[in-house]
């Protein structure tokens, strides 16, 4: 896909075909014309994906099947009790879609993901599978020492696939792309917050999505070309609530329900999609030792997840603090069904907001929903009961 | 002659087979369950003896299988449906090796080994979505008959996509499509196309080896045969008598073990 | 179609000790919560440090123990339902709900009370939920917390690095560092060379009771028997009593062994079990097996606390590194699904299985997302008759006789018919080019 | 000046109507079909009918339930458990919870100033809700306005633990071989869905007053299970299946005042 002189509607609507291929077409293409060259798919959640990067290495974005897929083999896998993106991916694997990988990554996020990870070890003999374990103790210094030695790790794995040794240039290299492409994706998200009636989450979520699996720099391009393209947009806000999305950090909602939250009544001021690409809070520095400064920015500078636990400050805190900064109404904690990490922190999440008397709407969802009646009502209901009187 | 009964008391038919010593089948019958099973097994028992001229005495050995099998009073022996089935099949065509049986609440999927012994089984429970109830109910609500149904799903050309495969809830779906304008042949396209999806996802996980035979009422269903096959790629064996397979397995092995004078009641 | 009499349970000398045990400890627990005593440090069973904890002198607690007591005693759905109502899922593990429930309804349960905790020791190992599980409970208590962080064993071909024993090495001294500011006192680095001694010693008896179970008849049940003898063994090893009860415990299997004698009458299925048992229906559960003549002998469940009998030991002279080893590779919540695997695979060779129960718990996705590529695996690439179940570990809601009853029914039907007809088992074995690594030595 | 409400529900679609002070004049309750614009023009003329109203009358019509969208002459739609909270609070101020127990669906909402503060349905599966009652009305072979006052004279209720409506029909078949009487059996599903109603509610935080509308509480046994179950009176409207209706209609009226107050300013 070329970035041309395009509106930001038209590359919505690539982005979205680009995100809802299942084959993975455009990833097939880019691997035609480098014929030498590598991908890595990057389960969720935290991908250091700069290290792929450095490596010479394509990394794609792998976040299930969605609601197109039809899960046949995956099932006699994985239970009927464990989340959909699991068995998605899966399923990816063994119709053959995923068969452009040489690798792929699994991350310590919880225990479906890591049991997924000795499922492709073991079905997929010939595909190189690396299982990154993030330090879960992050207040002692250890933490960081031990996170380094675990990138080093996995870059030797990086360097065998990609064919050659990864120099410090090009980590350097790597982390300042990143950085650029992930201060674009920050400047989009701070302007919805400020203005989301002109971009609503429907069209932002897949344009951002499209970065997993692009290459970065023609991403970067089209990330810029439309940000000038929303910026350029007018409109009156309507009357609906303001709501931040937590929950979604690791299967994916359809992005018709996310359209269908809007059209329910609510602005999505923030979300936790994708946490996979955008999880730095700020630049990675790029002086000093490179892979020590990934580890390091994981461990000080990336957001909070149901899957990081970090004991120097509660999650609850995190969230009521992005609900004053952002003005918002509400939270709707929208989670994916079986998803044991992220239902763990509700419990919490709720004790909290009640507290602080902030509304919330608990939904959960599946990525493979694909009619949605039942969250239309629920969401109509709660932003009924906070504008009717 | 020596005879011996297998009576597959299932959730919702009930159904009994009369062999004899050279293995050939006497008499069948087949009576709703109903309300009350031990009864259900009696009456069918009592028509399968009607049906072969024969007294109880006249049969020297009676298994019951099906979920109702301890409900067999009169039974000598109590073997699972799953056993039966797959000895039944065995028999009735001797190159199965996978087993998918259709009942009225459950379907399940079992690889046989060459003898008829049970090598491998899956089945559904705790949930009846994708079961002959389905069907039943889908028929219901379009006002069809149920063994019409099958042969009507055969000429939808665009199944419509359900959105529950629950029991109950697809008869709210299939309204909505009724009112969307949506025929209903491909409706009951959809219905079957979406229990066959189902179905053949479950079997796998037995892995799926030819010679498949498909047993259990709804293998009576043309629609799902064909929807089977389709989605396999593969053809489905099924006989006049698949819906008695598992009164079939029962009575051979009640016939094996009145041959080897077993007859100690359990 | 000869099944067994039912009740043919075991009751030996052992199991009457480990009542009295268990009744003590929960006793003195009780004890600690209503008069004050030793302060409790709450800790998991995975690969527990439990060495360090006696050695400072604190009161072990394993929330876990207390949820599966919970559920054996049949008590567990009220506090499930309480935790539910706060705004846990129907789909969290049960055994966090119900502990959780247990700390709402005031620590007490029907057969204890517990003291609060002073330490909330997440020696995370394997299961993330632990994670949650102890963040929550901290959140509740306001307790210390110290999550210990083990890496999870990533490659099944190799053993952990030594960066990683390393970094828990190190984190085990901050943890030292910890209890001595709670504890007020220095650790005695002899008194806790003496504790990983006795460790050390109940380690080789439980290996050599696990190794007995090779015998046929199989003296007994490495599933329901050796649960039993699991609470002594997180409960109280590294204490003299600990080590008292598993040499009466080996005294009487071995003796069990020289008599011929197994928990059934007759042995005529020898299956590996793996994933928990079903504690709110452990007794029906087991009766199902009996009925057919069935014995476990070995599980990977008695396998989550450490797993001895594939030649691991305590060692007093490296006590932290020992205790490290424990909790990253000798442990099977720590190991990777491949391992798992393997662990099954030496089981039914070495001890002579005829066949695989997988007892799936919707609870515990550490043990069970998968298990339906364990089961190809075994049914597949082995040929091992494979029987996979789905009930819950704790939550009553989750278990129906009937449907559990047909399905072992049909499943030793099988095994049975192949037994009298003689037929070997159909190895279907298939092209594969996977073998599980070879990690251990043999 | 008349103002409506139309709810429609899955199973029956309800109508009513309410003159410029707020009273009730008119109300109808049609079953719900496919063409949804079509029942819900019906249900609005029934209603006008039993009022002896003409449809000019209406000024101001709200749809709710899950065919609100589907009726094309409202002004306005409002889904199901804001307008069942609105109907609740309108008849009984001081409800605090409302309990909804339709054909599809169960569910508790808690009020708060007349707001929905909290609410939490079961409708992935239809386990627990009027539609499994109506099964197993047609299965015990009594009317389903029976049912009420047979479950109330049940002496040992006999509880249904199968989690599925369709399963757990062969477990009420069971019951009634093993000789449980059909009023126990009506008294242990009324006790079930209670206890399941139960669970909903403390979700959202059990408070008094709880109003208990839907069609279930045209069922007095469904009524005192409940009772029983949380240990206190639930209010229990004449007509509980119009409440939803009732909410809307009454939100309507509220809409409607605001605008003419608008337009007045103007
Ligand atoms: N003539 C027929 N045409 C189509 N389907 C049929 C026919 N007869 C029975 N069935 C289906 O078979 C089911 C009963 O199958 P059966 O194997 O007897 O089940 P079970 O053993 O559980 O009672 C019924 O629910 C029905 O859907
Ligand atoms: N006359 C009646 N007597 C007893 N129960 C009834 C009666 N009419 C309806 N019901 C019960 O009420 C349910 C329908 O309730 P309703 O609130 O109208 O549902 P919905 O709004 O979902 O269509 C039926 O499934 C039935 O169980
Ligand atoms: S959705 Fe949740 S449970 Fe599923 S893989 Fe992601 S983190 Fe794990
Ligand atoms: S998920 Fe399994 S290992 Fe983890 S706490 Fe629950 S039962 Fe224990
Ligand atoms: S979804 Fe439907 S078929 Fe499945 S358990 Fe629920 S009621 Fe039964």
């Amino acid at each position: 896909m070329r970035a041309g002189v395009e509106t930001a509607e038209e590359i919505v609507a690539r982005c979205r075909e680009v995100v809802e291929d299942l084959s993975f077409q455009t990833v097939r293409e880019w691997k035609a014309q480098h014929p030498k060259a590598r991908v890595v798919g990057c389960y969720p959640v935290y991908s250091p994906v700069e290290l792929i990067h450095a490596a010479g290495i394509l990394p794609v974005g792998i976040f299930g099947g969605g609601n197109q897929i039809e899960i046949a083999h995956a099932d006699a896998r994985f239970q009927s009790f464990v989340c959909s993106i699991v068995k998605s991916t899966l399923e990816l694997g063994l119709t053959g879609r995923l068969d452009f990988l040489d690798g792929i990554l699994f991350h310590s996020i919880c225990d479906p993901a890591r049991n997924l990870a000795s499922v492709f070890q073991r079905n997929f003999p010939s595909l190189h599978v690396d299982y990154i374990h993030f330090p879960q103790n992050l207040a002692s210094p250890l933490a960081e020492v031990y996170l380094t030695q675990e990138y080093r790790r996995v870059l030797r794995g990086l360097e065998k696939i990609g064919g050659q040794p990864v120099t410090e240039e090009a980590l350097v290299q790597a982390i300042s792309t990143m950085n650029r492409w992930r201060s674009l994706v920050r400047e989009l998200y701070t302007l919805r917050a400020l203005q989301p009636h002109l971009l609503p989450a429907a069209e932002l979520y897949p344009v951002i999505r499209a970065g997993t699996v692009l290459p970065v720099q023609e991403h970067i391009r089209l990330l810029e070309i439309f940000l000038e393209g929303v910026r350029r947009r007018e409109g009156k806000p309507k009357d609906r609530i303001r709501v931040l999305v937590e929950g979604s950090f690791c299967e994916q909602p359809p992005i018709d329900l996310i359209a269908c939250l809007e059209e329910a009544g609510c602005y999505v001021l923030d979300d936790d999609f994708l946490l996979g690409w955008r999880w730095f809070l700020e630049d990675v520095p790029i002086d000093g030792d490179p892979v020590q400064a990934l580890a390091r920015a994981y461990i000080h500078r990336s957001v909070y997840s149901p899957t990081k636990h970090d004991l120097r400050r509660r999650k609850s805190d995190h969230l009521l603090e992005k609900v004053r900064t952002l003005g918002a109404d509400a939270v709707v904690v929208l989670i994916p069904k079986f998803c044991e990490p992220a239902l763990f922190d509700y419990p919490l999440y709720r004790r909290a907001l009640e507290e602080a008397r902030v509304p919330h709407l608990f939904v959960e969802y599946e990525e493979k929903m694909w009619i949605f009646d039942r969250v239309r009502t629920e969401v109509e209901t709660f932003v009924e009961s906070l504008l009717f009187d | 002659m020596i005879y011996a009964a297998g009576v597959d008391v299932g959730s919702t038919q009930t159904k009994a087979v009369i062999m004899d010593g050279s293995r050939r089948i006497r008499a069948r019958a087949l009576v709703d369950t109903g309300a009350n099973v031990a009864r259900a097994a009696e009456r069918a028992f009592e028509a399968v003896l009607q049906e072969a001229g024969l007294r109880r005495e006249d049969i020297a050995f009676v298994v019951g299988t099906g979920y109702g099998r301890f409900k067999v009073t009169f039974g000598d022996a109590q073997i699972t449906e799953i056993s039966c089935h797959a000895r039944g099949a065995s028999f009735v065509f001797p190159g199965t090796r996978t087993v998918i049986d259709m009942g009225g609440q459950d379907a399940k999927g079992i690889r046989v080994a060459p003898g008829g012994e049970v090598v491998d089984f899956v089945m559904n429970d705790k949930c009846a979505a994708g079961t002959g109830r389905f069907l039943a109910n889908a028929a219901e609500v379009l006002g069809l008959p149920l063994d019409a149904i099958g042969e009507i799903s055969l000429a939808g050309k665009n199944p419509v996509r359900l959105s529950t495969v629950c029991t109950v809830f697809v008869e709210s779906d299939i309204l909505a499509y009724l009112g969307q304008g949506k025929r209903v042949e491909d409706i009951l396209a959809g219905v079957h196309k979406a229990i066959a999806a189902r179905t053949v996802s479950l079997v796998r996980r037995v892995g799926i080896e030819p010679e498949v035979t498909f047993t259990g009422g709804v293998s009576r269903n043309i629609g799902m045969v064909r929807a089977l096959e389709e989605k396999l790629g593969l053809h489905l064996n099924v006989s006049p008598d698949s819906h008695y397979m598992g009164a079939i397995g029962a009575a051979l092995f009640a016939l094996e073990r009145a041959e080897s004078g077993v007859l100690s009641r359990r | 179609m000869a099944q067994q009499a039912m009740g043919s349970r075991y009751q030996g000398r052992i199991h009457l000790l480990q009542k009295e045990l268990m009744g003590q400890y929960f006793q003195e627990l009780t004890q600690a919560a209503e008069n004050g005593g030793p302060p409790a440090a709450y800790m998991l069973i995975s690969g527990n440090p439990v060495e360090l904890v006696r050695a400072f002198g604190m009161l072990p607690v394993y929330p876990e123990v207390n949820a599966l007591q919970l559920a054996v005693k049949k008590e567990s759905l009220p506090y499930i339902l309480l935790a539910e109502q706060m705004g846990y899922s129907v789909d969290n593990c049960a055994y966090v709900k119900a502990d959780i429930g247990l700390f709402f309804n005031g620590l007490r349960a029907p057969f204890a009370t517990f003291p609060k905790p002073t330490l909330i020791l997440c020696n995370y190992v394997g299961c993330n939920v632990y994670l949650n599980w102890f963040e929550h409970l901290a959140e509740y208590t306001g307790a210390t917390i110290f999550p210990l962080d083990i890496p999870f064993i990533r490659d099944p071909a190799q053993g952990p690095s030594e960066e990683d024993v390393a970094y828990v090495v190190g984190q085990l001294e901050e943890l030292i560092a910890v209890c001595e500011r709670l504890t007020g006192r220095p650790l005695d680095w002899e008194r806790l060379k003496e504790v990983v001694r006795l460790s050390q010693q109940t380690g080789q008896l439980w290996a050599e009771i696990k190794h007995l179970t090779k015998n046929k008849p199989c003296p007994l049940d490495a599933y329901f028997d050796a649960v039993t003898l699991m609470g002594p063994l997180y409960c109280l090893r590294g204490t003299e009593e600990g080590l008292a009860f598993f040499e009466e415990a080996y005294r009487e299997v071995e003796e069990r062994v020289r008599h011929n004698i197994g928990p059934i009458p007759e042995e005529r299925f020898r299956i590996v079990v793996e994933g928990p048992p079903p504690w709110p229906y452990l007794r029906t559960f087991r009766d199902l097996f009996a009925r057919w003549g069935a014995v476990a002998v070995a599980s990977t469940y008695s396998t989550v606390g450490g797993m001895w009998e594939f030649g691991f030991a305590h060692d007093p002279e490296k006590p932290l590194e020992s205790i490290a080893m424990h909790m990253l590779y000798w442990n099977l919540t720590n190991r990777s699904l491949l391992l798992r695997y393997q662990q099954i695979r030496r089981y039914i060779e070495e001890w002579e299985a005829d066949a695989l129960v997988i007892h799936s718990v919707k609870s515990c996705r550490l043990f069970s997302a998968g298990q339906g590529d364990m089961r190809e695996y075994f049914t597949k690439e082995l040929g091992v008759p494979t029987l996979l179940l789905e009930s819950d570990l704790e939550d009553p809601r989750y278990f129906s006789e009937a449907q559990m009853r047909n399905r072992i029914d049909a499943f030793f039907e099988s095994l049975e018919h192949r037994k009298i007809r003689g037929h070997p088992v159909e190895a279907a074995v298939q092209h594969s080019n996977f073998s599980p690594g070879e990690g251990e030595a043999r | 000046m008349v103002i409506a409400g139309i709810d429609v529900g899955s199973r029956y679609t309800k109508a009513v109507l309410l003159d410029g002070e707020g009273r009730i004049v008119g109300s109808s309750i049609v079953r719900t079909r496919a063409d949804i614009p079509e029942v819900a023009q019906e249900a609005l003329d029934l209603a006008l009918r039993n009022a002896e109203l003409e449809r000019e009358e209406v000024r101001y019509i709200a749809a709710t339930g899950f065919g609100r969208y589907n009726v094309p002459f409202r002004d306005v739609q409002v889904t199901e458990i804001t307008s069942g909270a609105k109907g609740a609070v309108a008849l009984f101020p001081h409800t605090a919870c409302v309990l909804d127990i339709g054909f599809q669906s169960t569910r508790a909402v808690r009020v708060e100033g007349g707001k929905v503060k909290e609410f939490a349905s079961n409708d992935k599966c239809a386990a627990g809700a009027g539609g499994f009652l109506e099964r197993a009305a047609r299965y015990l072979e009594v009317p389903l306005s029976e049912i009420g006052s047979l479950s109330l004279r049940a002496q040992t209720p006999k509880t249904i633990s199968s989690i599925c409506a369709v399963l757990a029909e062969t477990e009420i078949i069971n019951h009634l071989t093993a000789g449980v009487t059909v009023e126990d059996i009506v008294g242990g599903i009324h006790q079930s869905l209670a206890a399941r109603a139960l669970a909903l509610l403390k979700r959202v935080g059990l408070q008094d007053e709880i109003t208990f509308i839907g069609g279930l509480g045209l069922q007095e046994g469904m009524v005192r299970a409940l009772e029983e179950t949380l240990g206190r009176k639930v209010n229990v409207p004449e007509q509980p299946q119009l409440v939803c209706a009732l909410g809307a209609a009454v939100l309507a009226r509220q809409r409607l005042a605001r605008l003419m107050a608008v337009e007045r300013r103007r």
